[in-house]
């Protein structure tokens, strides 16, 4: 039985009841305008989360990487993880939208929906059961929808919604489809069971399992954006609000990787096939197409969100080593960390620009460098972590997955081209990064300087001492990843 | 010393904000003093260590991936000493030339911008001081920084360690190049950007093969028999396509000829002489030190290709009009001497290898100020628009001729030292192997000697002699603060030539260590 | 019980297909969202189906959330319907395409 | 270590301070010409060159101390540490060979330097002239008094660097500057030379022997692990270890090479016409003292040391073989050259080519003779003639350009009424570079060379013998050629031109005649006592060959002869040839240009053969066109192809203009995908789904 | 061996669907859809789920059709008979169907389930209210919150902001 303390619940309950209260206090109070009051709660109910999380942990009541459970949910130090990420994602996007909110209408329901999709996010990594696992998916997905199209007026967030929608409920029937079918194998719905079930499984079955696998790729590769699934994806991120944008790259695509490691790794690993492979050239493919499309865009939002479909390619070849190096799932969980806070610091970057500028056409970027010097260095400062460049972030994260698939090498032949895609595509996406730097430090001529939005100062100065704090000392990080990752092997059955 | 090693490499980088805030506040001559105050200090505590012998400090870095280090001996401290020497005295060079840049580009701004034609002169005057101000600020720190990420790469002593500091002196250049260069600016800069970052990613796959064979990244713990050898091989040749990048070696030159041609002179002159050669620092302690078997393997491929370089470079050299992309061209070349002294194999021509990095820098750091000054002075860089300058600007005339002779190698100047044991050791090996193709290589290299030559001297020919244009006429020498460098750099380029031991007494030992001879 | 667990589970297939036929064909989003529920309707069958051959109660249970789940779904869906047809008049995905490239 | 250092024995000051003291003065001259600026007295003006001559006496003074070791056959061998991480010394050694050479340059140069200070009065570049001209003469006594080949290296490449600068000194090219004829082409290639592309042109070709000189100094490094000559001689074990895998006459071959390059031997000799851009003072020291005697000097040097290990029973016949050749070639190649060409300073130029190229016959025939000293002598003995006579030509010649402004002879003529003392000593000076019997050095050296070629015995010494009669011949005829064309005949028309200009055609101030005057003198003084100093240096030479190298010398007791008494000891045949040769080139010359019996352009013109001959002789065989070709032309032309069609396409365009292109090439394709509508995403959605799970189960 | 009640309702259910995507009329199509949800609420009954079979019914031909088809009625009426669709696109959708069908179908036919009959009891559906409050109960506070996001979502959406808007104006 769940413990009422554990992190899943408290965060839901604090989360939930601020989330659920919001609207019903604005329609109390009969008003439509008042951003900050409803940003303030949001952003309180998420501190304390993230402080509760952070207490959980200090005070050692945090299991390390369990995984299984017979209950649905589990108090481990991988949810723990991704709890602190998406709760920072959240933190980003509310600040961020502090400003963004101020010109639209209904915040209430904005921040109700926003705190309501991160119990999703949070909920999602600290499944153990499908059922609870597809549950806390859609609620992370649905608001997220709402949130999309949320600017009415606006027919490109329309049109996003309409897209995103549409490839969110597919894939989620997809994910219920794929969950029949694992349920149908094994009779159970829990995690654990299933998992168990597929490794003591008739080979006659075999590839029914293997189907329910491929389904599941494909309904959490969705998020991920993973090629072919992506497709939505710059459509919804370039028409979506940028802070929404943010919440998005940052964080509902980083829950696609929890759940995959949850279910498709840990599945994989129990059928013992050369599945990775697949995997393999998803991630190729993935990361290949991002950094190739994103490097004509016109559009800072667009090639950003095809960064993070690159982005995607390289988490995944730490999905892919994983049964190989135990390096690769180190890799992947830091760069996800790790790009929660590089791309959502550049997507609220892009909502400051927006916010102030209302552009996000890189020509009309250029000489951002004197016009907002602030949010075009930290801009900058995340556009080389995501590039990969040492001492920032970025790097040692990036270094772990293609390290893991090098290390990965001995056993599988295939591992360290990998590694190799993956530095090429690094220096291919530089040649973007750089264009984005380019235009707005050596482009345009003397313009004035514009305010920034504090909010978003705010938020850039927190990712700025982040990435170059963890980038020149990133013992604790690493530390913290060793501690979360889920060692994969069948000894930790339950 | 204590913290010697850290102070030098920190240091800068700690002051590079204060030399950005004093820039600011007060102007581009306190900013320069700053600078050139704070690599002094760090050049002298380098040179310090080095007469002390091996140097060694360590700091607790990260569990993953080893620890944070420090380390120079007979290799690194001539590749050390030389980096801080050229950038100290480059910063006194740098004043003169980058105020011309600055208010160069200030103007072409004012033009972009006809708003600003309007007002008075009193307000375009501070105005200017402003912009000036602001932007030697911002340049000496980029300096500085881009100076600490080419020590800090010598003196790593773990692999990431290196590789991080490889790639800290790629950002600051990027910059430099892109906001103050000539011509296509920002278009060579993403191009140096990128040719640089390829070849450091390529560099970084070799890195995690070897790190993740070896189970552990610092320099101490690599050990080649315990790395398989198809895995070594292949590791060994991915460190050298990506140093191959950053050394500019025969088909990954092309970015080379653009970002020096385009760099802003003082920068050439730190990029071409200090860092490109890194390139060869890496091979020499990732390959020749760590990977001594498989090197054997591969030293003929160094060697070839190297010559290819150096011919290939010094004809490309010949073809050219811009004063800057020949010397580029050179630098190609000069490093394919290093290349071709690295697959030697011998104790004499890595010795040689390594003493031609010291010498090219002298030579071509002289060479590249020599430019700049044309630059400043004269206002253009194409060599058929030039010529007679001898009589207009002596000195400048005189480093140049001892520039020239440090890089084609005639006594009494350093280049004669680096190049005849050079081809000493090449020639050894060529004898020991009884290979002909190694015996022919020594001689299309000395044919590259005088290729060498054959372009150096043309160029001061079309430069320097020859009748002097009428718009030449009212050319005047540079400033002190452009030719004392220079004539530092000549006068250790002679000391270096008659007396060698300097650097031989430190880096023949090591070498000979390495080889185990 | 005569009817064998593969028949449900063709039926299903079927469905899932057409379902995606629908998707990928169709241009009118309220059609689109037919095709949508089939789908869901389609993984449906197969869970209880599972459920019953088992058999075992979490058949039907995740159904339930299923169908719930898929009426919130199409509330959604049925809200950006509406906001897109007062913008545009229309429902056609096709002419929803201003983001691209 | 200390105790090394001090061994830098009193003894041994004077030999080094032979060739520091140039350098020092080099170094100073730059300040002194800075400290003089501000002070406008007459001594101020030339301070540099008083400076300069100082300093030179001294140096040679110090060189004159160490002749009584010379005599006594003793040497001084003085060390002191350098590259000690590779045990590399640097010391002078100070042997009768290098003492006699030191002597010879410390003297002529000093008397040069004396001519300068006329000749180049009122130039502004005065204190580089200076400089250089130390810098040159100080490199040069390094080459003489090293004591090892690195260090000889660093001499070497001091007179190259010295010489590129001398000979674009007047860097500005003007008109008046170059050389050659102005418009003439020799296939197609500009045969009219600028200072600064003379300059470079001699500093690149001899580049070319030079790193040949240092591949063979490596490859002996290699095996004997030493540069030094004395290491060398010490322990042949490294020569056996070369002898065997063959390489120590390549490596000894390759030495030569630098020589050929430096001496302007064949194929390297193209360089040394063009260097006549320099000023005339320069081309003397050029020829007479320094630069092209450093490569006979060199094979002298290390003739010795090949014999030596020759006697010792490792044969490198085929060295001295390639040295004779290389000689008498060039011998023969340069004098026909002379015999055409319508600049003075050229014809010289041509002379001293041929005539060093009979030096190095000499010193290798030598090695081909079982009495390696006979040629070895008389190769050393041409030498120092060759430096008085053409050191006094080259400064008379210097006066005849200052006077008439021209450099062309067809532009001076009967020049010898208003130059008496000119005449006069170009008169004695010419006799000694023909050779004109028994009164002149030159005669004696010539015939001694003579003498040894056909005393040699080898399969070779007849066809040598032949083209070093030939020479003989030809180099009378242009001597008089020269005479002929500057001193008689009728007044050119530029003479007269300037002569109604108000110019007044006068001899050349005392500073200036005086030096040539002095060598002219001399060159029938020594040669009035020829054979007696030939065998005081035949002497000197035997027990200096026996002392270092253990190269005996038999004394075989004089043949009975035909000859006088005086004469006893010479080869009649030599003698007789030597006479012969005289006579007919002599008297060729006299009735083309002296006496002008005949027309020489109406009998060159006469007959299609003499004109072909002509054109010939006149387009430098057609060697330097050839060279320019394959070596300038050929390679530019290949590297603008490489430029235009590798670098610029294929690299260039195609890994940055290009790779761009095909990225954004595939960015377009990338995003034509992504069209935007639903159904076709949705479409690859559902067909990534199967290839997923097709994939998966594959 | 599937039983009649089995075969008419797959009739029924796949070719409502059929119809529910290919009949020209919105409105009829919903009501074909109505037909498809329908049967499957019958095979839910044939699968001895009578409460999710009841749940069926209610949810989605009770109120999510019905949502729909008010939905499909608020759009003008020339949208709702026009049939909007690529010739090409349309094959190629059709392709796509048959060979997921056909793939699918073969894995499911090639694998072990292919002759699975059970005789059990079926499933008592009080144990699924069980299983909701004992082991699925942090879901259901989530599908709880779910709903009312949803709920509170779609409405601000749905809201005409141009008519509040004039209405707080006034």
């Amino acid at each position: 039985m769940l413990e009422i303390t554990s992190t899943p619940l408290v965060i839901m309950a604090i989360l939930g009841t601020v989330g659920i209260i919001i609207p019903i206090i604005s329609i109390a109070r009969k008003e439509q305008g008042s951003n900050s009051f409803y940003a303030v709660i949001a952003f309180a109910a998420l501190i304390v989360s993230l402080g509760y999380v952070g207490y959980q942990f200090l005070n050692d009541n945090i299991a390390p990487a369990a995984l299984f459970s017979e209950d649905v949910l589990v108090d481990d130090a991988f949810g723990g993880l991704f709890a602190i990420a998406m709760l920072i994602v959240a933190l980003f996007t509310t600040v961020g939208s502090f400003n963004y909110m101020r010109k639209h209408n209904s915040p209430a329901v904005y921040y109700s929906l926003i705190l309501l999709a991160t119990i999703g996010m949070v909920l999602v990594a600290y499944s153990t059961d499908l059922v609870m696992l597809f549950v806390a998916w859609e609620l992370m997905s649905l608001p997220t929808y709402i949130l999309v199209g949320f600017i009415k007026k606006n027919p490109s967030s329309n049109e996003a919604a309409l897209k995103y929608f549409l490839f969110g409920a597919l894939s989620s029937a997809i994910i219920v489809y794929g969950i029949s079918i694992s349920y149908g194998l094994t009779g159970s719905t829990n995690i654990g069971e299933v998992i168990q079930g597929y490794s003591t499984l008739d080979p006659s079955l075999l590839p029914l399992a293997l189907l329910s696998v491929g389904m599941f790729i494909a309904g959490f590769g969705f998020k991920m954006g993973l090629v072919p699934f992506h497709q939505w994806l710059p459509d919804t991120y370039e028409g979506a609000p940028p802070p929404i944008t943010s919440l998005l790259a940052a964080g509902t695509k980083k829950v696609g990787f929890a759940a995959a490691i949850r279910i498709i790794v840990l599945g994989m690993v129990v059928l013992n096939l050369d599945w990775t492979l697949a995997l393999g050239i998803l991630a190729v493919m993935t990361m290949t197409i991002g950094n190739i499309a994103a490097i004509m865009q016109k559009n800072l939002t667009r090639m950003l969100a095809y960064s993070s479909i690159a982005h995607a390619g390289y988490i995944l070849i730490g999905l892919a080593v994983a049964p190989h190096s135990s390096l690769g799932l180190q890799g992947s969980l830091y760069h996800i960390l790790n790009h929660a806070v590089m791309k959502g610091m550049a997507f609220i970057a892009v909502a400051g620009i927006v916010t102030t500028l209302a552009v996000t056409n890189l020509d009309k970027l250029k000489g951002l460098g004197r016009r907002m010097p602030i949010t075009a260095l930290a801009l900058v400062i995340s556009l080389f972590a995501l590039a990969g460049v040492p001492p920032l972030s970025g790097f040692w994260s990036k270094l772990m997955l293609f390290g893991s698939a090098l290390d990965a090498g001995s056993t599988l032949w295939w591992a360290p081209w990998l590694a190799i895609a993956g530095v090429l595509n690094s220096a291919l996406s530089l040649a973007y990064y750089g264009w984005i730097t380019r235009k707005m430090y050596f482009e345009g001529e003397t313009e004035k300087r514009v305010k920034e939005p504090k909010s978003i100062i705010a938020v850039m100065i927190f990712s700025m001492i982040f990435l170059i704090g963890f980038g020149v000392y990133p013992e604790p990080l690493i530390q913290f990843v060793e501690f979360a990752t889920p060692v994969l092997s069948l000894d930790f059955m339950p | 010393m204590e913290y010697a090693l850290l102070q030098a490499v920190v240091l800068p980088l700690l002051l590079a904000p204060v030399a950005y805030i004093i820039g600011r506040k007060a102007g581009p001559t306190p900013a320069m003093w700053f600078t050139f105050a704070i690599l002094l200090y760090t050049t002298i505590l380098i040179i310090n260590a080095a007469l002390s012998g091996t140097v060694e400090e360590h700091y607790p870095w990260t569990s993953q991936f080893g620890e944070f280090g420090f380390l120079m001996d007979g290799l690194a401290s001539p590749f050390a000493i030389m980096i801080y020497v050229l950038s100290t005295i480059l910063v006194l060079y740098s004043k003169p030339y980058m105020l011309h840049i600055f208010h160069h580009q200030f103007e072409e701004e004012q033009n972009i911008n006809p708003s600003a034609s309007g007002q008075t002169s009193v307000i375009e005057s501070s105005a200017l001081s402003n912009y000036v101000n602001t932007k030697s600020g911002l340049y000496f720190a980029l300096y500085l920084l881009f100076a600490m990420g080419m020590l800090g790469t010598v003196l790593a002593t773990n692999l990431i360690e290196f590789f991080v500091f490889f790639e800290i002196m790629l950002i600051p250049g990027f910059f430099l190049v892109a906001l103050w260069g000539a011509g296509q600016r920002r278009k060579i800069g993403l191009m140096f950007l990128f040719w640089t970052h390829s070849g450091a990613v390529v560099l970084l796959l070799g890195f995690l093969m070897i790190g993740f064979t070896v189970g552990s990244f610092d320099f101490a713990d690599i050990n080649e028999s315990e790395i398989p050898q198809d895995i070594a091989m292949f590791s060994a040749v991915a460190i050298a396509l990506g140093l191959g990048v950053k050394l500019a070696v025969f088909m990954f030159h092309i970015w080379l000829p653009y970002v020096h041609g385009a760099a802003p002179t003082p920068i050439s002159a730190l990029l071409s002489p200090a860092m490109i050669g890194i390139g060869a620092y890496g091979i020499f302690r990732l390959i020749v030190e760590f990977l001594p078997a498989t090197f054997a393997d591969l030293a003929i491929w160094f060697y070839i290709w190297g010559l290819v370089t150096m011919i290939y470079g010094g004809a490309m050299a010949l073809m050219q009009d811009d004063i800057k992309r020949l010397l580029a061209y050179s630098s190609i070349s000069q490093m394919g001497y290093l290349l071709f002294g690295i697959g030697t194999i011998s104790v004499l021509g890595l010795t040689g290898a390594e003493m031609m990095y010291v010498t090219h820098a002298i030579g071509k750091g002289i060479l590249f100020m020599m430019a700049g000054v044309i630059i400043v002075k004269v206002g253009t860089r194409s060599i058929s628009k030039l010529g007679g300058l001898a009589g207009k600007m002596p000195i400048t005339a005189v480093c140049a001729v001892i520039g020239a002779l440090t890089i084609m190698g005639i006594p009494p100047t350093s280049g004669f030292m680096g190049e005849w044991i050079l081809f000493a050791g090449a020639l050894e090996t060529a004898i020991e192997e009884g290979s002909t193709l190694r015996a022919v290589g020594f001689g299309l290299g000395l044919v590259a000697t005088v290729l060498t030559m054959s372009y150096l001297l043309w160029m001061l020919k079309r430069v320097f002699f020859g009748k002097t244009p009428e718009h030449l006429e009212n050319v005047k020498e540079g400033s002190w603060y452009m030719t004392a460098p220079m004539m530092v750099l000549a006068g250790f380029s002679i000391v270096l030539g008659i007396y060698p031991d300097i650097f031989y007494k430190t880096i023949i030992p090591y070498m000979s260590g390495v080889l185990g001879v | 019980m005569t009817n064998e667990l593969i028949d449900f589970i063709l039926v299903s297939v079927a469905l899932l297909g057409i379902g995606i036929y629908g998707l990928a064909v169709k241009r009118n989003f309220i059609r689109m969202l037919f095709a949508i529920e089939i789908i869901i309707n389609a993984a449906n069958i197969n869970l209880v189906a599972f459920g019953r051959f088992l058999p075992h109660s979490g058949g039907q249970t995740l159904a339930l959330f299923s169908i719930a789940i898929a009426a919130a779904e199409v509330a959604v869906g049925l809200s950006l319907i509406i906001v897109a047809y007062r913008m545009y008049q229309n429902v056609d995905i096709a002419d929803f395409r201003s983001l691209k490239g | 270590m200390a105790t090394e250092l001090m061994g830098f024995e009193i003894g041994a000051t004077s030999a080094w301070l032979v060739w520091i003291l140039p350098f020092a003065a080099a170094l100073i001259i730059p300040g002194i010409a800075k400290l003089s600026k501000n002070v406008t007295s007459n001594f101020s003006k030339n301070a540099t060159g008083y400076v300069a001559i100082g300093f030179a006496l001294m140096s040679t003074l110090s060189a004159a101390s160490m002749i009584p070791i010379a005599l006594e056959a003793g040497e001084i061998h003085n060390q002191i540490p350098w590259i000690e991480s590779l045990g590399l010394k640097a010391g002078i050694l100070a042997d009768p060979l290098s003492i006699i050479m030191a002597n010879v340059v410390g003297w002529i140069s000093f008397l040069i330097l004396i001519y300068s200070t006329g000749y180049m009065k009122g130039d502004k570049d005065i204190t580089r002239f200076w400089f250089w001209m130390m810098f040159f003469i100080g490199s040069m006594q390094l080459i003489v008094l090293s004591d090892n080949l690195l260090q000889v290296f660093f001499g070497w490449e001091g007179v190259g660097l010295a010489s590129y600068a001398l000979i674009s000194f007047w860097y500005r090219d003007k008109k008046k500057d170059h050389v050659g004829t102005e418009g003439r082409t020799v296939l197609g290639m500009l045969d009219y030379y600028s200072p600064t592309h003379a300059g470079m042109k001699a500093f690149i070709m001899t580049k070319v022997g030079d790193v040949m000189m240092i591949a063979g100094m490596l490859l002996i490094f290699l095996f004997a692990g030493t540069f030094g000559f004395k290491e060398l001689i010490g322990d042949t074990e490294w020569a056996v270890t070369m002898t065997s895998q063959g390489l120590l006459v390549p490596a000894f071959v390759l030495i030569f090479g630098g020589a050929v390059g430096k001496s302007a031997q064949f194929p390297l000799n193209e360089w040394l016409l063009e260097a006549m851009t320099g000023p005339t003072a320069v081309s003397a020291l050029i020829h007479a003292a320094t630069m092209v005697k450093a490569g006979v000097f060199l094979v002298a040097r290390i003739g010795p040391l090949v014999f030596a290990l020759g006697a010792a029973g490792i044969l490198a016949d085929q060295f001295f073989e390639i040295v004779a050749w290389v000689g008498a070639i060039t011998a023969l190649l340069l004098a026909t050259q002379a015999m055409v060409n319508p600049e003075i300073k050229k014809v010289l130029a041509y002379s001293t080519g041929s005539q060093i190229g009979y030096m190095m016959m000499a010193l290798g025939v030598a090695g081909l003779s079982y009495q390696y000293v006979d040629g070895y002598t008389a190769g050393f003995f041409h030498l120092i003639s060759h430096a008085m006579f053409k050191a006094s030509l080259f400064m008379a010649a210097g006066s005849l350009l200052h006077v008439v402004g021209s450099r062309f002879m067809t532009d001076m003529g009967g020049l010898r009424k208003q130059m008496k003392k000119t005449y006069a000593f170009m008169w004695a000076a010419g006799l000694g570079l023909m050779g004109a019997p028994f009164i002149t050095t030159g005669f004696w050296s010539k015939d001694a060379i003579f003498a040894a070629v056909y005393e040699s015995g080898n399969e070779w010494a007849m066809p040598l013998y032949a083209i070093a009669v030939l020479t003989a011949v030809i180099t009378a005829f242009y001597t008089m050629r020269m005479m002929g064309l500057v001193f008689f005949g009728k007044k050119s028309k530029h003479i007269e031109k300037m002569e109604e200009e108000g110019h007044h055609i006068h001899e050349a101030s005392l500073s200036m005649w005086i030096p040539y005057g002095i060598l002219a003198v001399l060159t029938i003084g020594i040669g009035l006592i020829g054979l007696s100093m030939e065998e005081g240096l035949h002497h000197t030479f035997v027990d200096y060959l026996e002392n270092s190298f253990g190269i005996h010398t038999e004394h075989y007791a004089i043949e009975a002869s035909i000859l006088p008494e005086f004469l006893q000891g010479l080869n009649p045949v030599a003698l007789g040839s030597s006479l012969a040769a005289f006579a007919i080139g002599a008297g060729l010359g006299y009735i083309f240009y002296i006496g002008r019996w005949v027309d020489p352009v109406k009998f060159v013109n006469s007959n299609i053969i003499f004109y072909g001959i002509h054109k010939f002789l006149l387009n430098r065989w057609y060697l330097n066109a050839i060279i320019y070709w394959c070596f300038v032309v050929a390679p530019l032309w290949l590297a603008r192809g490489v430029f235009r069609y590798f670098e610029k396409t294929a690299i260039d365009y195609g890994m940055n203009d290009g790779f761009q292109k095909a990225v954004l090439w595939s960015a377009k394709v990338v995003q034509g995908t992504q069209t935007g509508v639903s159904q076709s995403y949705l479409f690859v959605f559902g067909a990534g789904l199967l290839f997923v799970v097709l994939m998966l189960l594959i | 061996m599937a039983d009649a009640t089995f075969l008419a309702l797959t009739v029924i259910t796949i070719g409502s669907a059929i119809a529910a995507l290919e009949m020209r009329s919105l409105i009829y199509g919903s009501i074909a859809l109505m037909g498809t949800l329908g049967g499957i609420a019958g095979f839910f009954l044939l699968l001895d789920a009578p409460f999710v079979a009841l749940f069926q019914l209610a949810v989605y031909v009770g109120s999510i059709a019905v949502l729909i088809l008010f939905t499909v009625m608020l759009v003008k009426r020339e949208l709702i008979f026009k049939k909007i669709e690529d010739k090409r696109r349309k094959f190629a959708g059709i392709g796509l169907m048959l060979v997921v069908m056909i793939s699918l179908g073969a894995v499911f036919l090639d694998s072990g389930i292919k002759t699975m009959i059970t005789d059990e009891p079926p499933v008592d559906f009080r144990d699924i209210g069980a299983d909701f409050v004992t082991y699925y109960w942090p879901a259901l506070i989530l599908m709880g919150l779910i709903l009312a996001g949803t709920v509170t979502g779609a409405l601000v959406l749905a809201r005409r902001e141009d008519v509040e808007n004039d209405q707080r104006a006034n």
